[in-house]
């Protein structure tokens, strides 16, 4: 095990991937020379030279869709968007081309891409850079979609998608880039898809937190231990799709309680789908409403203490945990 | 408006008699397979949008002609004429048209999206200017691989205007990729005539600010459009320079088979009807006596038989069976084990899930069978009207 | 009372609005000479002349951010965008800035945008003009949505549209435009926002039908009756923002039974997000798991009898809607 | 890469004594607001992205002078500089980096969205490309409404491979509308040099496939600005074309604040540098005798000073209050009622009801309170690592 950030895991994920295989190459505007806005590829355009590595124009749609055309007669593009925010720009390509071309011809071809993007508020970059979408996503068959949050997933779960043969949406998230965790040093260790992963076990409520906020959710089962004595469970599924029910439905099934907390808009949010899906399954074992906690219902503002505002942050997560269990205090 | 009139007289030189009367019997069989094509949706043997290409044949046969095998061609939503001219099977795109599993595209597709991999035609997009990006995507896989490969890439006039045409010809210049981008200028984008959508009419012009070099053809000269597409794929494969070649050209139909044509008078149909393709090149060949009068009647009366025997095919081949439903949204392997992707990873059975049984136990499923036309079916409720794209 | 199509009702309501504000224009692809690609702007462009009926090159993101910026200084524009698939090429418009021009300048401008489009299967057009996604748009705060199903809320709903000061996504059906109702003759007839339109009264399950499928449900509500005894009550909220939470609510709250419907896809829907909306204010109120009767996680095959699979009909809202109250039976 | 040696000598005309000495005043506010803005980035009074635009303020000022008062000036995220030539108070501007409820845009905007209606500075966007069809659609309006305006667009080299160039350029030429579109060409789009973005590196050329002619003017000249834009105006509005007018500047400092700059030299920024537009200008004023070196001096411990008060003032103006998160989304109005828009429709309380009252109840508000410095708030576990975009 080493400790290295999220931001590094990724960095070595990306570089094991085009070590191990010579059709993997990377696109995405200021990737290479800059290295990357957030710095994730540093390194790489210098290691494995531009033609692996590519500096792009700024021209979303076209980068992914040259992405789409290339993982179509062969290689493994790893795409990456400077913000979720751009990707509306590719909706086009992602939804009407990536994601629907095997279906659509009968499957004589797959699309082997992988589109790397962040997401996420708190740096007061204000509404144009801000956005937790995994909602859109989500929404599409065709992709798959990952919203890894500590370091090994992002580095497991990246190097699953590149080997992956299906169009993968990698939801990255700004403040997570810079925290640390353990990660594996086997090469070959990778995560796979559609595998939840338990933070926390406990038998009063169910978390389930998506990208940073399973970090927050996290955070909040601690204090809710040791000043409430209750004791949480706190779910990351890791992906969306495909997306471990099953591990949440059993956690809910024991503990007859669930809070969903997410960074993105409520209306027809990641906690909407999973809250519909857990009461259809699970009706009879919850015990009181699913509570969601999500972002506010805002185009993200600039201002620091309106931005903190617009986002979850341990008090609510608290607080809903609170509601959901109080008839039991 | 290109003016047909001042349009150049055919081609002085004719190819090798092999050669002529392959590109006729190309010509000839997009043709016939058209209008049968027309007769079938008439017929509601075919649904959705049909885009006929009469008119454009020359464009379509005179490019494609100037391809390898390796290269690779993609086009658009009016696209029966470039997967035929590529080689693909008559049978299995007409099987498409009737959204039959021995379609190209299994019944998936349809008449707008073809696609046919074996002969590298690399698809039939309904999304206008959506194709671009694609099409230098897999120049740079070929350039990536070292592979001596080029695209052509095919789309129309008003496709030009979209934003993905400034991307990517940036780009493919930029990255001296090895592909031609053709813009088949058959003067409408739908009801709107050029000049009306686009502030350059010469459209070979527009990729220049790109630095992407213009070459225009006689869209209606079959000759021609090979010469000059030949032409801009050696430099496109030699020179690694994307080249933007103009065919101009004019569907004789309507744009899909529901266009009134309000938006031009017949006289300028009239007016182009005269150059075309089939017949100009037709006469050419008998006058060149590459062929005779008689042989050119051979010819089409055989591929109208050939087209016969595709409806045939096609009526003959079965519906895909509800269980198609949902494959090929994924590739299955270690992370996605079945066809779902979402709440399936419960053991609980989805409303989904039923599906799979469907073909055992059909009469259950009311839409299958009133789709397929079953006696026991209760009536359709949705009105059967027909609306353009 | 006059009886018309739903395309007629639209035709009346840009007509009438174009006469009575000078400051109403259209742009869109064909909506001209065309007529229209499904001939609601027909007979338009000769009656109000090039300059306020306008046929645009084919370019989504540029004529609807043409609209932005109009709209910004003083018109009030209505694109038609050919299907809801072109859509994607022009969400970068649409949310990053006609959503949220207005409060990230801190209110200094509006934007009073309609951009109009139809959705829905059913004609075999295949995955790249079929689909529905109205919750792409419903997920964007900033935005205003509608999904008329009759011909009456066609005109009285885009008149609304076309009148407020916000950017509205008018979301039409290509299924409906040739189905006839009843249309109110004055010609300050308007539908508001944010009102839910009971269909039918019943009082042992809710059925909320979204566009067409609240024709679907209400079919199925008759059979219903007359077949098992069970008096549906079938909702058309009409908006999905703003949405009229309190009609559903207070018809869950009598039949403590709920069904939705929807064409789109399940994941991350409408129907998941107003499940969780009524889980969670009327959890106590509900007999049994919110059923959702939704469009088929697939994109749309050209296939025929694939493509009927593919959304929902009465069928498969009956089977709904006895899965829920077959406690009751 | 345009070399800086070879761009022409300072334009030989001056003009008139007041005109000169309202660009010089101007250059230098911009000068003195943006370096006091990175300061204050660095003390982490302002937040998010910072893009200064030192080194471009001849072009700034040379073209929003060219405008007149009914005019529309947009721009991008590095706009401080073209809303205080538009005439912002730099108090507002100072207040809007800062976050306060006297910015611009009441603080919620930032660096990247500034906005001034009064003044017809239509913003500040922080999507590269985004503003092309906004521009476009000001000068329909304008046209539509016979209105005597014309509009200003600019962006940048890296923003003219966006695909909303090609498309605005189309429609803006088709109809005829009275926009400039000026690329503001400072060599790089962020760290990515013009020729390793864009296959055309005479920028101006790039509309020319789309029928929109295009000028250059030397960027770091304001004289030259001025007339090239004056004239591009003209032909704008009074021949209603649009045109492409490329300005060939650099910019001093790095993208934004955590630039690195790894992908230039020190020479190139040093050879650009003896360019300063700031320092040029000010000594061909004085030079010219239009100002004493004295004056000059003056004017710019006065800007300063001024600038001293702009920080004063964004200091003392309040954060939004918790209650301002909701406001100004909607329109408010007969169909919306409140700044809720979906679940609010029902009477029970929301979560974000409660946000109402937050003013009254702030101790409740940790997040708030932590990001205002409460010293009752516990300290912040996100790391406050500032990344660049
Ligand atoms: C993105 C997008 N916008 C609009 C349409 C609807 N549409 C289909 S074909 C067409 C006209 C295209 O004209 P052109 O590119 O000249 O090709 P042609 O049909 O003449 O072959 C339009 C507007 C579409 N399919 N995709
Ligand atoms: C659509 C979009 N893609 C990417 C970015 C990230 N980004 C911000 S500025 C920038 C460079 C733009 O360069 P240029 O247009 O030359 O303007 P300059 O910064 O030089 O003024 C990039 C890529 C963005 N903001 N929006
Ligand atoms: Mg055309
Ligand atoms: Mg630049």
């Amino acid at each position: 095990m080493a400790v290295m950030r999220y931001r590094e895991a990724l960095n070595a994920a990306l570089r094991e991937e085009l070590q191990r295989d010579e059709s993997v190459m990377l696109m995405g505007e200021d990737i290479g020379v800059f290295n990357g806005a957030f710095k994730v590829t540093a390194g790489l355009m210098e290691e494995f030279g531009e033609k692996r590595v590519r500096d792009t124009p700024i021209s979303e749609n076209t980068i992914v869709g040259m992405g789409v055309g290339a993982a179509m007669t062969g290689l493994r593009p790893v795409v990456e968007l400077m913000t979720i925010n751009f990707s509306l720009l590719a909706m086009d390509q992602i939804v009407n081309h990536a994601a629907s071309i095997r279906y659509m011809f009968g499957g004589q071809v797959k699309v082997p891409l992988v589109v790397r993007m962040p997401q996420g508020a708190g740096h007061q970059l204000g509404p144009t850079h801000s956005h937790s979408w995994e909602a859109l996503f989500l929404h599409v068959p065709g992709l798959l979609v990952a919203v890894p949050t500590t370091a090994a997933d992002a580095k497991g779960l990246l190097k699953s998608a590149i080997r992956d043969d299906n169009p993968v949406i990698f939801i990255e998230h700004e403040y997570l880039y810079g925290q640390r965790g353990e990660v594996p040093d086997d090469e070959d260790f990778t995560v796979r898809f559609g595998e939840a992963a338990i933070r926390r076990e406990g038998s009063d409520v169910t978390i389930v937190g998506i990208s940073r906020m399973a970090l927050t959710a996290a955070r909040a089962a601690e204090t809710l231990s040791e000043k409430h004595g209750i004791e949480a469970e706190v779910i990351d599924p890791r992906t969306l799709r495909p997306l471990d029910l099953d591990t949440i439905l059993a956690s809910v099934r024991k503990t007859n309680r669930c809070v969903i907390v997410e960074e993105g808009w409520p209306h027809g949010g990641v906690g909407a789908n999973l809250a519909a899906l857990i009461s259809e399954q699970a009706f009879d074992d919850l015990d009181a409403p699913i509570q969601r906690v999500t972002g506010a219902d805002v185009p993200m503002p600039y201002s620091k203490p309106l931005e903190q505002l617009a986002f979850p942050h341990e008090p609510q997560v608290i607080d809903a945990v609170l509601a959901t269990t109080k008839s039991r205090y | 408006m290109a003016d047909p009139a001042e349009a150049r007289t055919p081609s002085a030189s004719l190819p090798d008699p092999d050669v002529a009367r392959d590109w006729l019997a190309t010509m000839t069989l997009i043709r016939r397979f058209e209008e049968r094509a027309g007769e079938m949706y008439a017929k509601a043997k075919v649904g959705g949008f049909l885009h006929l290409a009469i008119g454009e044949e020359a464009t379509i046969v005179g490019s494609t002609r100037a391809l390898r095998d390796q290269d690779y061609l993609i086009s658009t939503y009016r696209s029966h004429g470039h997967t035929l001219a590529r080689g693909s099977d008559p049978n299995h795109v007409m099987a498409e048209l009737f959204g039959r599993v021995d379609g190209l595209c299994k019944g998936r597709g349809g008449s707008m999206h073809m696609f046919d991999l074996d002969k590298r035609f690399m698809g039939g997009y309904g999304i206008v200017g959506g194709n671009l990006p694609l099409a230098a995507g897999f120049a740079l896989a070929s350039d990536y691989n070292g592979l001596d490969e080029a695209t052509l890439c095919q789309f129309g006039d008003g496709a030009s205007n979209q934003g993905t045409f400034g991307e990517t010809m940036n780009l493919a210049a930029l990255w001296s990729l090895p592909v031609v981008f053709m813009i088949t200028n058959n003067q409408f984008g739908m009801g709107t005539a050029l000049e009306r959508h686009s502030a350059m009419t010469d459209l070979l012009r527009k990729g220049e600010g790109f630095g992407v070099p213009g070459m225009r053809c006689d869209g209606m000269d079959v000759q021609d459009t090979y010469d000059v597409t030949t032409e801009a794929l050696r430099v496109a494969r030699e020179e690694r320079k994307p080249v933007l070649v103009e065919a101009l050209t004019y569907r004789f139909r309507g744009h899909s088979m529901a266009d009134p044509e309000e938006y031009r008078t017949k006289e300028q149909v009239d007016e182009w009807r005269k150059r075309d393709p089939l017949a100009v090149f037709g006469d050419q060949l008998v006058d060149a006596a590459i062929m005779s009068a008689e042989e050119r009647e051979t010819l089409d009366r055989e591929t109208i038989e050939r087209i016969d025997a595709a409806v045939a095919f096609a009526d003959a081949s079965p519906h895909p069976a509800p269980n198609e439903l949902y494959d090929d949204i994924y590739v299955l392997g270690e992370q996605v084990r079945g066809w779902y992707s979402v709440d399936e990873r419960t053991s609980t059975p989805h409303r989904g899930e039923d599906e799979r049984g469907m073909d055992e136990n059909l009469p259950g499923h009311t839409e299958y069978e009133r789709a397929m036309g079953h006696p026991d079916a209760p009536t359709p409720t949705d009105d059967a009207q027909r609306s353009d794209d």
